[in-house]
């Protein structure tokens, strides 16, 4: 029963799922990539985000005004977390904060995780209820090309700001080295501050999309951030747009993988890809 | 015996103390709450009409964190620490296996939450009973009666790629004399729309229960991809998460699972009081803390003293009246015995004993009463 | 105008520098310190460039405290300090290196790069390579043409000749005398002769204190110096 | 005991060291100099096993191919460099960074004790034994570099490879320096391959200059005929010389 | 062969009287005997991580899977191979080892940075994961099977304890042999190279440290080590689970109880592993649902305020009272002594 329309429909899912990753690994490679933290609480976010607009919704707002609102709100604790977690970690320097990056958002997942759940325990989803629309005889999932047209868009708005403005390109100094930053100008605390909260903003509309054709709970989390990882790495950790190209990359083979081959096959190739990109080629991502 | 360990034996005076370790954290809170909420219910209705054996009922509450080891161990500090006679509370699988173990090794009784898992249960277990879950194969077996009965020819099922799902694998070949399209998917899986695409077009009837964890994601997503099977039937999640993560299409579709019955007026009754004491819903699964607190009381005063291994043998001839369509009873192994299968669906709307509630229940079918499996080695 | 009073300043509880003082005003021309190694050089030209606090004392630039100053406030004040470890852009290339030294100053970038070029045309035949890459005589003139692209007013190097080979280093000596017409040059040299040549004022640094302080030229010949340093 | 034949090394299409030639022999200073960029700290790198030469590229030390070793297989025979931009090791103290060129420098098993022995020998040999107990992380660049010549010294090499150790120290102190240069060459019996853009220091000592530049070895000789070379007076000293 | 430094042995033999003492007050608990070991297997694997990350910066995040490695290769081995699990333990420790090995081994050769290895390892795990519950046949899957292969019984009876109490002691020792070899290792020259490696790799290299060799044999000691532990950590639940062996499960757990002892402190792991398993068993007693909120909030706090350990935090304090105490041993001893 595999016709070319059902081939279709599964490419354009696999696209969502791929930008859906693409977001993410943007979101890990922005703090990470650019800077010294590796943000493990990334997928937490993305969690709340979607809690924040089942919140919105229960209250009876409209979805999109919902979706606004818990992207403001989990930017606002991202920007919180920044001021608060983040300014103790970057009192230390080099290895050292790399390091503590890691612990306190480990830590910091664990606690997130612990308190939401007691008030979120559930499962929760943002239905579009669009069906399927009808592409050339392919049914296509409407939530996918809603996917699609969303993630594609921030992902525009993110690398007019980055490529764009000089801001933009200073975030790069930040990390390369601190001192040289300040040296020309650049107040690095603000720029650290900026990225991590537009990084979170970013996780946050990936769990959002992801929310619109599946379902997310406090758990999803993890499973959230290891996703980000895989796909930062076998993009090149540093590079943005190598996080969107193994975003997509990822997303289609997993689909299609899923609809040959199943069951832990996809998993596995998920992971063996990135440990195969890792082992096989470091130069481009360290 | 070495088990006993001089703990567990409840003492002779003061309260006795049931052993709750609840998965409060983690995955599963959303179970381990309103378990937690019967449990305590059911034991304050028990405490205030005397108690057993003139004691007091007490709860020793843990959060295991869904986590074995955590459970293992807060198992042996309530028993040893803190004196309890019995334990409840195991959801998750993982659980479920060493919770049994460590009931085995102190001898003292466990009755499962959840984890239905086929091997929690062997042919030497004396120590470990079901109550809110069956094994996977019963329920299957439910289902085929009620897919030959509705006439349905075109059937679908996912299963997991685990015990559970595999047994419901098994079982569906077993039970079903029509040709069913199983579909494996992992574990950890939140997309199934690959699996689904495989589905015949005129799909009657998926089998969504053999994926407990995907269960929701699965009856939405069979209805946003275009089919429209008049039946998915779900896990045996607590309603008060349905409502919230099935769409509008899923929620008419979508079968709940229980072993308690919301239709009877003892259900009522427990509902009403539950509703104003603590201000929320009492539901399927509240239930099931519900039942286990009023069953063990039930037992412990059967035997005629706080020992573990009494309450055990108690159990296991007890023939308990409850929330259940049929009385409690169990096989010498602790599966339930002539357990009968509900399946609901969900409505949006509040039930006559709770008038802030957002769900309630119509009942689509039942299984007759269904015998108790026979454990393997 | 930045002003030191009295300044005390430690590492880790080590102090280094001793109640120092010192003003650097506009359109002085170049300003030299010289010392010997670990005399605190290096780190005076930190704690006004807002990298390393003090512990006493007081350091104002422009009239204002430099304690409530990030040090990017301070190059955007006009001060710019080129130090001894460079702090290069190591992932970027020689260019954008050049142009996030305009950070503050975004116009006339094109022209101030045309700049640097001409003063170390390696630079622009090395334009586009990582400047983690460059040779280390190459680091060095990247560092220094990275602190022109801010057109300070007054500009701190620190050991800018390290690493340059002799004629390079002729070349950026009359560099530093060219712009110390328009920016005052606050220079920390090891090439002793020819920093004070240029110096209109120069001090003499030892062990975190200030021994003496003449004119370049006056310096050069004090017997101290001659001594100590020819 | 050095032997360097027809070593190019490339970057892309940069050649940055172009077809060189050279030996170095037992109790020889040779000083290499040339513009900036002209790739003496690759040359470097490429003799020490950093980077490999391209194909046909000779690099030998007495008798042993280097081309095929490892940095420290390279450095166990006896060879060991020092860094334009410093490396010591931070948060070892002064002593200990020394010793640690005692235990690993040579094939012999050190110990811990005799390592100190040695590190603290050459800290007194180097003039930094005030310093010992100081942690590395704290000295000012120059001392840095003073400690990085000491742990070469204390892993007992034949050869020493240093990269403009004398940059940033005031002329008394260059003065110090190569004396300290001079004698470890005639205490201690070592070879010194010096790259230095400080005249003063290196021509007063070195006993042949090898010009490199854009890659090419474009003159050797003695210091004196060094600075009458024209090629090398226009590419490199200039009038200053 | 060098002599270990009096006070660091010292050391360790007051932890090792103090932890064997540990049960006595509570002989007829089954329960504090099951915190007791678990706390043991829990420092054990601390050590092994303090020696591969600790020592080298290689941070291991498939500590689970190795120690599943060794868990379930026992478990298979002796079902396979029909012999006692005594000697299918060292088999399957060494399969882990060379697992540990061939990561470092690529890792070293590539010159990976410490997250770019955390991430490789990451993903190692989740493989290792998926295929423990994906090998239905032969792991028994997510459901795992009961581990009886180390029969204490014998041992129980012939010196009159329980088996909880044979397995204690017999934890005890291997973690005393561990603490030993880690004090060994850091005071020999493995000590200065793996200090020089994480300070300076380029500037190690050419002072003659072979930088590949080092980190390999970190990396494949800490990994037979982990399998090794691994069969201790099934014994003591006596079921096998893949989610047993999982990132979330093992590899936080042992990360945090590394750092909050104190990262390459001979003691660390074993101080860090008494509290956090402690703050585990407390909180999970009384605090409930806010448990795991808690627990992380501490984890934040005691990383961002006693970073770099408490073994290094009350070893400060007590320097300035004049008290000896486990000695950070990055700075290594002038003369051992003894
Ligand atoms: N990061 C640091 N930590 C501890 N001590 C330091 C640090 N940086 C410098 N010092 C110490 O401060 C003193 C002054 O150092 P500084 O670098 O300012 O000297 P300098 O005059 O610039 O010397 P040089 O000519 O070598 O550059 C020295 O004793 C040095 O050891
Ligand atoms: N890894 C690299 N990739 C690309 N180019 C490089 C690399 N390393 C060095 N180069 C280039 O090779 C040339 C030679 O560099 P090298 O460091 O050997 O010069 P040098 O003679 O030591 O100069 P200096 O006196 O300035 O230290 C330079 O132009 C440099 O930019
Ligand atoms: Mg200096
Ligand atoms: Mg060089």
């Amino acid at each position: 029963m595999v016709t070319i329309g059902t081939m279709v429909a599964v490419a354009v899912d696999g696209i969502a799922f791929g930008v859906f990753l693409a977001l993410l690994g943007v979101g890990i490679t922005l703090v990470f990539g650019l800077g010294d933290v590796l943000n493990l609480a990334i997928g937490a976010f993305s969690v709340l985000a979607v809690i924040f607009a089942t919140v919105m919704l229960g209250r009876g707002q409209g979805l999109v005004v919902a979706i606004l609102v818990a992207l403001v709100a989990v930017t606002a604790l991202g920007l919180l977390i920044d001021r608060t977690l983040l300014s103790l970690v970057y009192r230390s320097e080099g290895e050292e904060r790399i390091l503590l990056g890691i612990f306190t958002t480990l830590g910091l997942v664990i606690f997130i995780d612990g308190a939401v759940s007691n008030f979120y325990p559930a499962r929760y989803t943002l239905p579009l209820d669009v069906g399927v629309v009808p592409v050339g005889g392919a049914a296509v999932t409407g939530s996918s090309l809603v996917i699609i047209a969303v993630g594609v868009a921030m992902l525009l708005v993110l690398f007019a700001f980055l490529r764009r403005t000089f801001v933009g390109k200073a975030t790069r100094t930040v990390f390369q080295d601190e001192r040289g930053a300040q040296l020309v100008g650049v107040n690095p605390r603000r720029i650290r501050t900026l990225i991590f909260v537009l990084s979170i903003a970013v996780a946050g509309l990936a769990g959002i999309v992801f929310a619109f054709g599946s379902n997310v709970s406090v758990a999803s989390g993890f499973q959230f951030t290891v996703y980000a990882l895989i796909v930062s790495i076998v993009g090149g950790v540093r590079s943005l747009t190598g996080a969107i190209g193994a975003g997509l990359l990822l997303g289609i083979v997993n689909e299609f993988a899923n609809f040959f081959v199943g069951s832990y096959v996809a998993m596995i190739i998920l992971f063996g890809t990135a440990i195969v990109v890792l082992v096989a080629k470091p130069e481009v991502i360290s | 015996s070495e088990g006993g360990n001089g703990g567990g034996n409840g003492g002779s005076s003061g309260p006795i103390t049931v052993a709750a370790l609840e998965p409060l954290s983690g995955p599963f809170s959303a179970w381990a709450g309103v378990h937690r909420a019967g449990l305590q219910f059911a034991v304050d209705e028990v405490n205030a009409d005397g108690g057993v054996l003139d004691r007091e009922l007490e709860l020793d509450v843990t959060d295991t964190g869904s986590d074995p080891a955590e459970a293992d161990s807060a198992f042996r500090r309530s028993v040893e620490q803190n004196g309890a006679i019995v334990s409840t509370g195991a959801v998750s699988s993982d659980v479920g296996l060493r919770v049994a173990q460590t009931a085995a090794e102190l001898e003292v009784p466990h009755f499962l939450h959840m984890s239905g898992t086929d091997d929690v249960i062997t042919q030497d277990t004396q120590y470990v009973f079901r109550v809110g879950l069956l094994p996977a194969s019963t329920y299957i077996r439910a289902q085929a009666t009620a897919f030959s009965d509705a006439g349905y020819s075109s059937l679908g099922a996912i299963v997991g790629d685990y015990a559970w799902g595999r047994s419901a694998e098994s079982a569906i070949e077993e039970y079903f004399d029509a040709d069913v399209n199983v579909q494996v998917a992992p574990l950890g899986a939140d997309d199934f729309k690959s699996y689904i695409r495989q589905m015949p077009d005129d799909l009657e009837m998926l089998i969504a229960s053999g994926h407990p964890p995907g269960s929701a994601t699965i009856a939405n997503q069979v209805y946003e991809l275009g089919y429209t099977p008049d039946v998915v039937s779900g896990a045996s999640t607590p309603p008060q998460l349905l409502s919230g993560v099935l769409s509008d299409d899923a929620l008419e579709g979508y079968v709940h699972v229980h072993q308690s019955d919301p239709y009877t007026d003892q259900f009522v009754d427990a509902a009403e009081g539950f509703g104003e004491e603590n201000d929320a819903q009492f539901n399927t699964h509240t239930a099931y803390g519900y039942m286990t607190g009023k069953m063990l009381a039930a037992a412990i005063e059967e035997a005629g003293e706080a020992d573990p291994a009494a309450l055990a043998e108690a159990t296991r001839n007890i023939q308990f009246e409850t929330l259940s369509p049929e009385p409690m009873q169990y096989s010498q192994y602790g599966e339930l015995d002539q357990a009968v299968v509900t399946y609901s669906r969900i409505l949006q709307e509040a039930p006559s004993y709770y008038s802030d509630g957002e769900y309630s229940y119509e009942e689509l079918f039942r299984s007759d009463p269904v015998p108790a499996r026979e454990p393997g080695q | 105008m930045i002003e030191a009073t009295e300044i005390d300043v430690s590492y880790d509880g080590i102090q280094v520098i001793w109640d120092l003082s010192l003003s650097v005003p506009e359109d002085e021309g170049v300003i030299a310190i010289v010392g010997p190694n670990g005399a605190g050089k290096s780190t005076l030209l930190r704690v006004l460039s807002g990298l390393h606090p003090i512990d006493d004392g007081r350091v104002t630039l422009w009239g204002e405290d430099a304690s409530t100053l990030e040090p990017s406030e301070i190059v955007e004040k006009g001060f710019v300090h080129v130090s001894e470890e460079r702090n290069l852009f190591d992932e970027m290339t020689v260019r954008e290196n050049l142009e996030m030294g305009a950070y503050t100053r975004r116009e006339g970038l094109e022209g101030n790069v045309r700049e640097v070029f001409e003063l170390f045309p390696v630079l622009e035949r090395r334009a586009s390579q990582r400047a983690g890459s460059l040779s280390g005589g190459e680091q060095q003139m990247l560092a220094i043409g990275r602190g022109l692209m801010a057109e300070p007013k007054i500009l701190a190097l620190d050991e800018p000749s390290e690493g340059l080979a002799p004629q390079i280093t002729a070349r950026m000596f009359e560099k530093i005398e060219e712009i110390s017409e328009e920016v005052t040059v606050l220079l920390v040299e090891q090439h002793v002769h020819r920093a004070l040549s240029l110096a209109g004022r120069a001090y003499l640094l030892e062990n975190g204190e200030i021994v003496t302080q003449d004119t370049g030229p006056g310096l050069l010949e004090s017997e101290y110096v001659e001594e100590a340093y020819l | 005991m050095l032997e360097v034949d027809d070593v190019t090394k490339q970057f892309g299409g940069l050649v940055a060291v172009d077809d060189v030639d050279f030996e170095i022999g037992e109790g020889e200073i040779v000083g290499l100099i040339g513009p900036n960029g002209a790739g003496k700290t690759t040359l470097f790198n490429t003799i020490t096993g950093i980077f490999d030469p391209e194909p046909g590229g000779v690099v030998e030390f007495d008798g042993r191919n280097l081309v095929e070793l490892d940095t420290h297989e390279i450095a166990r025979l006896g060879v060991i460099r020092t860094f334009q931009i410093v490396r010591v090791f931070d948060e070892m103290t002064v002593l200990e960074n020394a010793a640690a060129g005692a235990i690993f420098g040579s094939e012999e098993s050190v110990s811990r004790s005799e390592a100190r022995e040695r590190g603290r020998e050459v800290l007194e040999f180097i003039g930094l034994a005030d310093k010992a107990d100081v942690e590395a992380g704290a000295l000012p660049i120059a001392r840095k570099k003073q400690l990085e010549l000491a742990r070469a010294l204390a892993a007992e090499p034949k050869l020493v490879l240093l990269d403009e150790i004398a940059s940033g120290l005031t002329p008394g102190e260059i003065e110090t320096l190569t004396d300290t240069i001079r004698r470890i060459r005639d205490e201690r019996g070592v070879s010194v391959f010096w790259i230095e853009h400080i005249m003063d220091a290196i021509m007063g000592v070195a006993d042949r200059i090898i010009v490199l530049n854009s890659g090419e070895k474009i003159a050797e000789d003695t210091p004196a005929g060094i600075r009458e070379n024209e090629a090398v007076v226009e590419a490199y000293l200039g009038e200053e010389a | 062969m060098i002599a270990l430094p009096r006070d660091e042995v010292r050391n360790v033999g007051l932890a090792a009287v103090l932890l064997a003492l540990a049960p006595l007050p509570v002989l007829g608990s089954s329960y504090y005997q099951t915190v007791l070991v678990h706390l043991l297997v829990v420092a054990m694997f601390a050590v092994a991580l303090n020696v591969v990350f600790g020592q080298t910066d290689q941070l291991f995040l498939f500590m689970g899977g190795l120690a599943g490695i060794g868990a379930y290769g026992t478990a298979l081995l002796t079902d396979w191979l029909g012999i006692t699990a005594w000697l299918t333990l060292p088999i399957a420790a060494l399969f882990a080892g060379l697992v540990g090995l061939s990561v470092s081994w690529i890792a070293a050769k590539r010159k990976f940075t410490v997250v770019l290895i955390s991430i490789l390892t990451l993903n190692l795990q989740l493989v290792i994961s998926e295929v423990l519950v994906g090998a239905r046949d032969v792991t028994g899957g997510s459901t795992g099977f009961a581990y009886t292969y180390f029969s204490m019984s014998e041992i129980a009876e012939a010196v009159g304890l329980g088996e909880k109490l044979v397995l204690y002691y017999l934890s005890l020792l291997l973690l005393v042999c561990l603490l030993l070899a880690y004090v060994w290792l850091v005071h020999s020259n493995y000590g200065v190279a793996f200090q020089a490696i994480r300070e300076d790799e380029t500037a190690a290299a050419s002072i003659g440290v072979d930088v590949v060799h080092y980190k390999v044999v970190a990396g494949f000691v800490s990994a037979f080590v982990f399998g090794l532990v691994g069969a201790f950590y099934a014994l003591e639940a006596g079921y096998i689970l893949p989610s047993a062996f999982a990132f979330q499960t093992v590899d936080v757990l042992v990360l945090i109880v590394l750092i909050v002892g104190g990262l390459r402190t001979t003691l660390g792991p074993v101080v860090g592993a008494g509290i956090v398993v402690a703050i585990e068993e407390i909180l999970g007693a009384t605090l409930t649902n806010w448990r795991t909120a808690i627990f992380g909030a501490l984890l934040v706090f005691l990383f961002l305020y006693f970073r770099s350990g408490v073994i290094p935090a009350v070893d400060d304090r007590l320097a300035g009272i004049g008290v000896m105490s486990d000695e950070r041993d990055d700075k290594p001893d002038d003369e051992p002594a003894g």
